[in-house]
């Protein structure tokens, strides 16, 4: 068995890149990707915690973290389809309408 | 604490007789005005307001008699105890001191009193007739006479009240109403200054005389007259330093009043007052109340020096004297040059007020040094001519008032309301007048005389008391300062003779100088009336004179009539042992000599004159104008390189004291001001602008950081982030 | 394997308002399908066709069908709310004083994921308030149809639009109440993110304008990344401790002797999940846009019910789990009070020159975020400091600072719907883009321009409105912790005294002078409507039910003013259960 | 000047009527109606406030075009409830001056004391009580409200102007009774939203500024003072006595009585440190609204810009709500500190006092010199408290009577002015005393009291305060002696370029255009003119009410006071 440490560190690197990539990508659909690659860093956690203190809890909390993270994306694309319907772009870098 | 005997309470009715009327006065002038019951049965107020002075002349006359035998002490009454409080002393709490308002009664008030009410009644009477016929004031009148009244009910008030708080509070009233009078020709640009500086220069004296007051009630627990004159210095002791500093300011606030040197400016310019205000309150009363306020001192002089402290109030005196003497020189010079009658009057009752003053400060020297006998002379003296210098200068303000008044008339009738560039004030559109106003002319002549101190006529028995005790002090006391005053008041003496008689001659004698003149008339009525009465009592001077006025009103004597005695003394410096004092005999006639003799003869050869042929002045003055005229054919003189010299002009100028106000006021107070005000606008309101616009910008500045785009949002998320754990770890 | 058995549910039928709230969802589907031969999916354009029925009803196709029913869902769920309290507590006035455990595992280690008790009770009943007061102004608001140009009478009488939004509404209004509910962390965030992802689609509801989408997706994308991270940091407790229940997290804190890394990260992490709901400073950048994109009452729900959401997190996992012992400092501590700082003053200037009255409402938004974060931090001082003792009634110190949160929380529901309920009105007329919109409103419509400068003053907290009590009771709590020690450390200087204080004290200080810059642009929307001249001087069209709504909103900011008694009793015992869990 | 009488219906004269045969059938009866019950502070705050609520209200059911025929109705309603009011007053007043010993109401004991749970959970108050510092204020208030309303009876929209006026007498009222600091510290803010509103509505050019400056400002320094409060609210011990969460209460009463055992047993209350703390917070907002050099910008500004009603009541009471808060919480509550404090105090007090008075010298803008003229005569308050005498701080109290009657004359003075003419620059015109010789009359009375005439009312006090200001600084004397000098100098500067002059070219201000200059209307003569007489009653009988400003400044320095002084000296 992996010990869960690994994997909490492949969670932190995953976690990483999707910050990283969260505010460097211009794309909303990448943008969204990053966030389930933050979602998925949590994941991770979980899973390696349920599996370190053998707590079945943890294995119910990655479930729902992957049901909400399918939720957040259904959402967002919805979102972004709005947003292309109105702006033909779904580029995160044009929408200064509102600001200050 | 009153004393013993106890006043009736209705002497305190007096100062609200006039107090009580004015309103009435003021209400119906300001909605009847116009109707024809008003202008002609009120004389619009006028009536009203002299038959409020006649009860106060009645009421006062029977204070006098009752009041007026043997009467040593001062006699207090309290009426209300005006604010109470307590005080706070590092032994405990003083309970229930109070500033209350009472009377208080003795031959000083007394005689004040009776001046005071006397002297307004006549002036009320002249001012019907000389205010009500002039169509200048139509309209306004009720507001003469209501301003009269409330003034005569501060003079009243002054004289009676028991401390000397309410002393300043209704000296104050007075100041008020000599402001609004002065101000009567509100339009006039030069009277509204004159108010303003009137009311400014006296108020500076106010405030020192305020903070006297302060430290006088500090020093006594209280300000009423029964305790400060009955203070036993031994028992409680008081800090002198601080008592002569109080004193000190109390007598700067009675130069203010009193218009002395350097707070004089205001009273020649006050003129610019109707003529019976100048009568009344630039002459005759208001302007005493400085000296009265430092008559009130005497006892405390008297006080200190019984108890042992000689001498340690000498200074005071000094001040005092040396500040009458050289305000009487000094007033005296510059009354040389004036041309207006009423300002020569002004100067010359700057000048007298001053030898009352130096009069007083004598007083107050022997008074310190602890000569009781010669300091109650001397005050004697010095309100004896206040007494005169009242009747005499009342007197003289009502007659060149009448001049004034029928040279407007006349002129009026001439040029047919053509009034541009016409000074009927002006003495050179004046002359050989005698004719023309018999009554006017004779009592002018009394006056004049009683001023300058002819001798037995008013002014000379007190004049002659004064200057002679202010050279004993010098001479005699060690107060070798003394002598300041004393000169200049001896050569004072005899330009009071010069500028006197120029006044009378440059208007009654010679002839006349414009076509004006030559058409006056004394013809205005309720105008002759005061001038006879007065004329007799200045005349009279002789009868108070031998009735030892000047025992009765210093100690409270009773009247008793030695006429001999008193023209021993005047004449021959013969006290009462009859050992005649050769230095004083000297005095004495150097003093007549120059008042009486060179001074208008000099003025007779520069101004006198007969009259235009074929008209003859009333006996009474007529012998004055033959003698001028005799005086100017033989010692006519040409003045013309003195009248020009830079002395002179100094003199018109006024000795540059009205410029340097001016300058200080213009350059230095009004600068001042608009710097503050500029300074709250940009400095203090600029900080609190600055914090406005400052937290504006920052605002400006910080939405900004809402750049509109999500990535930048989200970049602060991580940045947050790093934020929290860096300060979390940071704490840790 | 019984380990992996059942969850318990106890005390099912105090269940009842969250089981009308499920009703109501279902109502809404069905009402507004009754008759249809196709029913209609929520929220998406499939229909699906049903054997029955032909043409709908005219009455369930009346745009305002879908608000009348989720209205009377959430009365009807405040009433069971209400009724449901009766049998423990004697006195109702005395607050909500029962306690009812309602979820537990029953596996070895039995926990309690969910409990009802005063303090999720007054949440509950402050969200459907919320809720009820947003849908009761939404009523008439909604165009029937995302193309308004399409004036087809049966589009006019569609009412699709209305029912998505009402249903996202409740939804959202099911996921505050298992927030308030939770006692486990991660039972949080699912409820959390149950009431978040309705908003999310709820602030890119106006897809009709621009500004609207953009603001869904810019609220969506920050949302999301933030309750992604703050998920990561929970992910990072759970690691460390191996439970994501509360009161296990606080007893392993509490063992903690030496600063670990994994649960400060985590902590750090969880809080900026929190920290983008209540707004704070730097989550906050998105708010001001949300608001001004979004309509009205959404936004009126995003600085309420959200901000509320986000308060009820912050409370559990600071003044449960992290909340140190007796004289030690929580780490906290420092953060909250310099982020509390910048926060209100940052909302506050930014509000200052603001031009468009929705975002300066956000900004003001975020500055209250600052206020109550301080109050916050005060606890944390309160632990720290020696004043721990409680007074006369066992009250703590702490307890009133966490009575005042919820009071301010409480009362924002009146004022802060109450003013952008007024621009919502104002919205009925033309878009509200910048100030001149309310540009002379007093000389149109004076009742509704009072009750705005009411809202103002509340904000401001000016006495004796609701916003003063609230701001009141905060800086007493805050005060009560800072002057603790000063009687005595008994110095005789001023400076000395007042650096004598702890620290928080400043915090007090802080919040005033904030208070003042507030003030600022608070009065400048009354001088705008008092004073400044309009166009025009005809009254706004009559929209009774928004009147309704903005008069309610008045009545209880003055009321809550004036006559706080029964609220300030009841926050403070929410705040005592809140502490009697740990 | 006949057709410029406003035609007062006959409306007013039956008001007026009644409520002089009320007041002389008060002050004949022999057996005065006693006012026994002690709620009946209640109406004075809550009839002006429900009553002003009302008329409001009434104000805006009406559609615009018809509100032209109400007004009269709601003006003379609020004038009725604002004679009520002081009638109300007047006979607790008389009852109080005829059957009460003031020994009895001086230091923290009050008359028609209530007791009323409010905020029961914290431990707020409805507690009201009126002593011998109140009872002038109130009754000030109550006076200057109804005047107010008789003075600017022709103002612009006065279906909404007349009821604020008492909107604002009744918040005020509520400051000067109440006994709880909660109580207190709402009508204190309170007070702030009618003058905004009057400020707003009815001011000059610049009223927006000057509203939100006025507001902000003074709520800035309010809560300080709020801080103050909580603080020292949460410094009482907690007792269960009290019902409230915290185990406390915001009384006064109790304070001030906790406060005074400590000073008997010779311990300095909270200690010395909180003290100064507790002094510098309350003081901070106290000395705002005073106010004092260097927080007085906003006065002017909202002097010049309020309307004439607003600034009457502005500069009449609520300035003195500074004063009042002073005497009521600083200094009775922290003897030691402001002993501590007394240099600074007086230093305050005297650059107020002096600066004041340079700065109205160089104002050219009426209203922005009467309200600095405010200022300088607020230093003197200042003065007097600092001096610690009872004498002094008597003389600060009539002060806040006395400039109570006359800084509203001078305000109304000069909104006639502005009415009429138009303008508020000095020397504008000449000749005032041609055109309008009762607005003469009236500035000139005005300014007379203004600058310490005696015989009037605010002489009274500044020699009172004078003196004891001697007592305890000596020579610093001069400097309020100087600006006794100044303060004649610009108001009588002031008049020559105002109501003198203009004799054969008459001058008259360019924002008349055509007009021809009016005199004052009758309204405003009555109420400038009551004023004018009252100020002449109390200047002269200033024992009415002296006595019991003495009493209570005794009593305070006594009872808490003297052990401080005593061991500074």
């Amino acid at each position: 068995m992996i010990d869960p440490s690994w994997v909490a560190g492949l969670g932190v690197i995953i976690f990483a890149i999707g910050l990283w990539g969260a505010f460097t990508r211009k794309n909303a659909i990448i943008v969204l990707m990053c966030i389930e690659l933050i979602l998925n860093a949590v994941n991770l956690n979980f899973v390696a915690g349920a599996a370190h203190f053998g707590d079945e809890l943890g294995w119910m909390y990655a479930a729902f973290a992957i049901a909400i993270a399918a939720a957040e994306v259904a959402i967002g694309l919805a979102i972004f389809l709005s947003l292309y319907s109105k702006h033909a772009t779904i580029s995160l870098d044009g929408l200064e309408l509102l600001k200050n | 604490m009153g004393s013993e005997i106890s006043v009736e309470f209705w002497v305190a009715t007096i100062p609200f007789v006039p107090l009580l009327t004015f309103p009435i006065i003021l209400f119906l002038g300001q909605y009847f005005n116009g109707k024809d019951w008003w202008k002609n049965i009120l004389k619009e107020g006028g009536s009203i307001s002299l038959m409020s002075m006649g009860i106060v002349l009645i009421l006062t006359s029977m204070v006098v008699a009752q009041f007026i035998g043997e009467m040593h002490n001062g006699q207090g009454l309290d009426i209300i105890d005006w604010i109470t409080f307590d005080v706070l002393r590092s032994d405990g709490m003083t309970n229930g001191v109070n500033l209350g308002f009472g009377i208080y009664i003795d031959h000083i008030s007394l005689m004040l009193l009776f001046v005071a009410s006397f002297l307004c009644f006549l002036i009320n009477w002249f001012s019907i007739g000389y205010m009500n016929t002039d169509k200048i004031n139509d309209n306004r009148n009720h507001r003469f006479y209501a301003e009269f009244l409330i003034f005569c009910s501060g003079m009243l008030g002054m004289v009676l009240a028991d401390n000397f708080l309410w002393l300043f509070i209704f000296w104050e009233i007075m100041g008020l109403c000599s402001y609004l009078l002065i101000g009567f020709y509100y339009e006039k640009p030069s009277a509204a200054a004159a108010a303003k500086k009137a009311f400014l220069t006296t108020r500076v004296g106010d405030v020192f005389l305020m903070i006297g007051l302060i430290i006088m009630w500090n020093i006594y627990g209280s300000l009423e007259f029964d305790i400060i004159f009955g203070w036993d210095y031994f028992t409680n002791p008081v800090d002198m330093t601080l008592l002569k500093t109080s004193l000190i300011l109390m007598f700067i606030g009675a130069v203010g009043k009193s218009a002395q040197f350097p707070l004089h400016v205001w009273l020649p310019d006050a003129m610019e007052g109707p003529t019976p205000v100048s009568a009344l309150i630039h002459a005759a009363t208001m302007v005493n109340a400085g000296l009265y306020l430092v008559a009130r001192m005497f006892p405390i002089f008297i006080g200190t020096a019984g108890d042992g402290l000689v001498g340690e109030l000498a200074d005071v005196a000094i001040i005092i004297a040396i500040i009458g003497g050289i305000t009487a020189f000094m007033a005296a010079g510059i009354a040389f040059v004036q041309n207006d009658i009423k300002k020569v009057l002004a100067y010359s009752t700057m000048s007298q007020l001053a030898y009352i003053f130096t009069g007083l400060g004598a007083a107050l020297w022997f008074a310190s040094k602890g000569k009781p006998e010669l300091a109650l002379f001397a005050l004697g003296a010095s309100l004896f001519h206040l007494f005169n210098h009242a009747m005499a200068k009342g007197m003289l303000f009502m007659a060149s008032g009448s001049v004034i008044h029928e040279m407007h008339h006349a002129h009026h009738h001439i040029s047919h309301g053509e009034h541009e560039g016409f000074d009927a004030q002006d003495m050179t559109n004046m002359g050989g007048l005698a004719s023309k106003l018999p009554i006017t002319s004779t009592a002018m002549a009394a006056g004049s005389m009683s001023i300058i101190g002819i001798p037995l006529i008013g002014g000379f028995w007190s004049k002659e008391g004064i200057i002679a005790k202010i050279w004993k002090a010098a001479i005699y006391d060690g107060g070798y300062l003394l002598f300041i005053p004393a000169i200049l008041l001896l050569i004072s003496a005899g330009m009071t003779g010069f500028y006197m008689s120029r006044m009378w001659f440059m208007t009654f004698a010679g002839k006349p100088k414009t076509k004006v003149a030559e058409h006056v008339h004394e013809e205005t009525p309720w105008i002759k009336f005061p001038l006879v009465i007065l004329t007799f009592m200045t005349l009279g001077g002789i009868v108070f004179a031998s009735l030892h006025f000047v025992s009765w009103v210093s100690e409270g004597h009773a009247f008793h009539y030695d006429l001999i005695h008193e023209m021993k003394h005047a004449f021959l410096a013969m006290d009462k042992e009859g050992v005649i004092d050769s230095t004083f005999l000297i005095l004495t006639w150097a003093t007549i000599g120059l008042s009486s003799i060179i001074g208008p003869i000099i003025a007779m050869s520069l101004y006198g004159g007969n009259l235009k042929d074929g008209e003859n002045a009333i006996p009474t003055v007529s012998w004055l104008v033959k003698l001028s005229g005799m005086v100017k054919n033989r010692w006519e003189f040409d003045n013309s390189t003195l009248a020009n010299s830079g002395l002179a002009e100094a003199l018109r100028r006024r000795l540059y004291f009205d410029d340097f106000y001016d300058w200080i006021c213009i350059k230095l107070i009004v600068p001042i001001g608009i710097g503050a005000a500029l300074f709250d606008k940009k400095g203090v309101d600029g900080v609190i602008k600055g914090i406005e616009s400052g937290s504006q910008s920052a605002s400006t500045w910080i939405r900004k950081l809402t750049t509109g785009s999500a990535r930048d949002y989200i970049m602060m998320v991580a940045l947050g982030s790093l934020i929290f754990v860096g300060l979390i770890w940071g704490m840790v | 394997m019984a380990a992996y058995d059942v969850l318990s549910i106890d005390g099912g039928l105090k269940l009842l308002p969250e089981i009308v709230l499920l009703a109501g969802i279902l109502a809404l589907f069905f009402i507004t399908n009754l008759g249809d031969a196709k029913i209609r999916i929520p929220l998406t354009r499939l229909r699906i066709p049903a054997l029955l029925g032909g043409n709908r009803f005219k009455w369930n196709s009346d745009p305002r069908i879908p608000g009348i029913v989720s209205v009377f869902t959430l009365i009807f769920a405040i009433g069971m709310l209400i009724q449901t309290l009766g049998d423990d507590c004697a006195d109702i006035m005395k607050g909500f004083c029962s306690e009812t455990t309602i979820l537990t595992t029953t596996g070895k280690n039995p926990v309690h994921l969910l409990k009802l008790d005063s303090f999720s009770r007054l949440f509950e009943l402050m969200f459907f308030l919320a809720l009820l007061l947003v849908s009761a102004a939404s009523l008439n608001r909604l165009q029937a149809d995302s193309n308004p140009s399409n004036d087809d009478l049966e589009q006019l009488l569609d009412n699709r639009r209305q029912v998505d939004f009402y249903l996202l509404l409740l939804i959202s209004g099911l996921g505050m109440t298992v927030v308030a509910m939770s006692m486990n962390l991660f039972v949080l965030f699912i409820g959390l993110e149950l009431a978040s992802l309705p908003i999310y689609v709820l602030v890119a509801f106006h897809k009709e304008s621009k500004a609207g989408s953009e603001a869904g997706v810019k609220y969506f994308i920050t949302g999301a990344i933030s309750s992604a991270v703050g998920l990561y940091g929970m992910s990072l407790l759970y690691l460390w401790s191996g439970s994501l229940q509360l009161t296990v997290l606080e007893a392993a804190w509490a063992s903690m002797d030496t600063p670990e890394a994994l649960p400060l990260f985590g902590i750090s992490l969880l809080l900026v999940g929190f920290g983008f709901k209540i707004s704070s400073v730097p989550f906050h950048f998105v708010a001001p846009d949300a608001y001004s994109g979004a309509s009205s009452p959404v936004a009126a729900l995003l600085a309420t019910a959200s901000k509320t959401l986000g308060f009820i997190g912050l409370m559990r996992i600071l003044m449960i789990v992290t909340l140190p012992e007796t004289g030690e400092t929580a780490v906290w501590m420092f953060a909250f009070g310099t982020l509390s700082v910048v926060t209100m003053t940052w909302g506050n200037l930014a509000a200052l020159g603001s031009e468009n009255p929705k975002r300066m409402l956000a900004y003001s938004s975020v500055a209250h975020a600052g206020y109550m974060m301080a109050a916050l931090v005060a606890v944390a001082a309160w632990k720290s400091g020696s004043y721990t003792e409680t007074n006369n009634n066992g009250l703590m110190a702490a307890e009133l600072i966490i009575g005042a949160i919820i009071f301010h929380l409480f009362v924002l529901i009146s004022f802060k719907i109450g003013a952008f309920m007024v621009i919502s009105h104002l919205e009925t007329e033309d878009d509200v883009t910048d100030m001149s919109s309310l540009h002379g409103l007093a000389k149109r419509e004076p009742i509704i321009a009072t009750s705005m400068f009411v809202f103002m003053l509340a904000l401001a907290g000016v006495p004796p409105l609701a916003g003063f009590m609230s701001k009141f009771l905060m800086v007493t709590g805050i005060v009560q912790v800072a002057s603790a020690d000063v009687l005595v450390n008994n110095n005789v200087d001023l400076i000395p005294t007042i650096l004598g204080m702890h620290w928080t004290f400043f915090l007090a200080i802080a919040i005033f002078i904030n208070s003042a810059i507030s003030l600022y642009y608070y009065l400048r929307i009354g001088v705008l409507m008092f004073f400044e001249e309009s166009s025009t001087r005809l009254p706004l069209p009559k929209v009774s039910i928004l009147r309704f709504v903005i008069f309610v909103c008045a009545i209880g900011t003055v009321f809550f003013g004036i006559n706080s008694d029964w609220l300030v009793e009841t926050v403070t015992n929410a705040a005592s259960a809140l502490f009697a869990d740990s | 000047m006949a057709e410029n009488k406003t035609k007062l219906n006959d409306g007013m004269y039956v008001i007026g009527g009644l409520f002089i045969a009320i007041s002389v059938l008060m002050f004949a009866s022999p057996n005065m109606p006693s006012m026994e019950n002690d709620w009946v502070t209640l109406p004075l705050i809550g009839l002006p406030i429900l009553g002003s609520l009302l008329l409001m209200g009434f104000a805006s059911a009406v559609p615009a075009w018809r509100k032209e025929s109400i007004s009269e109705t709601i003006k003379y309603a609020s004038l009725g409830i604002a004679l009520i009011v002081l009638i109300i007053t007047t006979l607790m007043m008389t009852d109080i001056l005829m059957n009460v010993h003031w020994a009895n109401i001086t230091f923290n004991q009050y008359m028609y004391e209530v007791e009323y749970n409010w905020i029961n959970s914290i431990g707020a108050e409805w507690h009201v009580g009126i002593d011998g510092l109140s009872m002038p204020m109130v009754w000030l208030t109550a006076l200057l409200v109804p005047i107010t309303i008789i003075t600017t009876w022709n103002e612009k929209k006065p279906w909404y102007y007349h009821p604020l006026l008492i909107l604002m007498g009744g918040c005020l009222i509520g400051v000067f009774v109440s006994l709880d600091f909660f109580m207190f510290y709402v009508f204190w803010e309170l007070t702030l939203v009618p003058m905004f509103f009057l400020i707003l509505n009815w001011g000059g050019k610049e009223r927006k500024y000057a509203a939100q400056k006025f507001f902000i400002y003074t709520f800035t320094a309010s809560i300080l003072m709020l801080l103050g409060i909580i603080t020292l609210y949460l410094l009482q011990d907690p007792s269960t006595a009290n019902a409230s969460i915290t185990g406390r209460t915001f009384d006064m009463h109790d304070m001030i009585q906790n406060a005074q055992e400590q000073v008997i047993l010779g311990n300095i209350w909270l200690g010395p440190g909180v003290q100064k703390l507790l002094f510098v917070l309350f003081m901070a907002g106290f000395l705002v609204k005073l106010p004092v050099v260097p927080f007085h910008t906003w006065l002017p500004d909202a002097h010049v810009q309020a309307p004439t009603g607003g600034s009457m009541l502005l500069a009449g009471v609520m300035l003195k709500m500074g004063a009042y808060g002073m005497f009521r919480i600083p200094i009775s509550m922290f003897p030691y500190a402001l002993v501590e404090f007394q240099m600074p105090l007086m230093i305050i007090g005297m650059i107020s006092l002096f600066y004041g008075a340079w700065v109205c010298l160089g104002q050219t803008n009426l209203k922005r010199m009467v309200a600095y003229s405010s200022v300088s005569h607020m230093g003197i308050i200042l003065l007097g408290i600092a001096s610690l005498q009872p004498l002094g701080f008597a003389g600060a109290i009539f002060m806040m009577f006395a400039h109570g009657l006359i800084s509203p004359m001078l305000f109304g003075v000069a909104g006639a002015f502005k009415h009429h003419y138009h303008t508020l620059e000095i020397g504008s015109m000449r000749g005032m005393a041609k055109h309008s010789p009762w607005l003469a009359g009236n500035m000139m009375f005005s300014w007379m009291g203004s600058l310490g005439l005696p015989l009037l009312a605010g002489f009274v006090a500044e020699v009172a305060v004078l003196i004891a200001l001697w007592f305890e600084f000596g020579w610093w004397v001069i400097i309020p002696g100087i600006t006794l000098a100044i303060t004649a100098a610009y108001y009588l500067w002031s008049m020559q370029r105002t109501i003198f002059e203009g004799g054969e070219n008459t001058e008259l201000p360019k924002s008349l255009g055509d007009e021809k200059p009016r005199d004052i209307a009758l309204s405003e003569n009555i109420g400038l003119i009551s004023l004018a007489i009252l100020i002449v009653i109390f200047g002269i009988f200033p024992f009415i009410f002296f006595e019991m400003m003495s009493g209570y400044s005794s009593e305070l320095i006594k009872q808490m006071l003297m052990d401080d002084i005593m061991r500074r000296w």
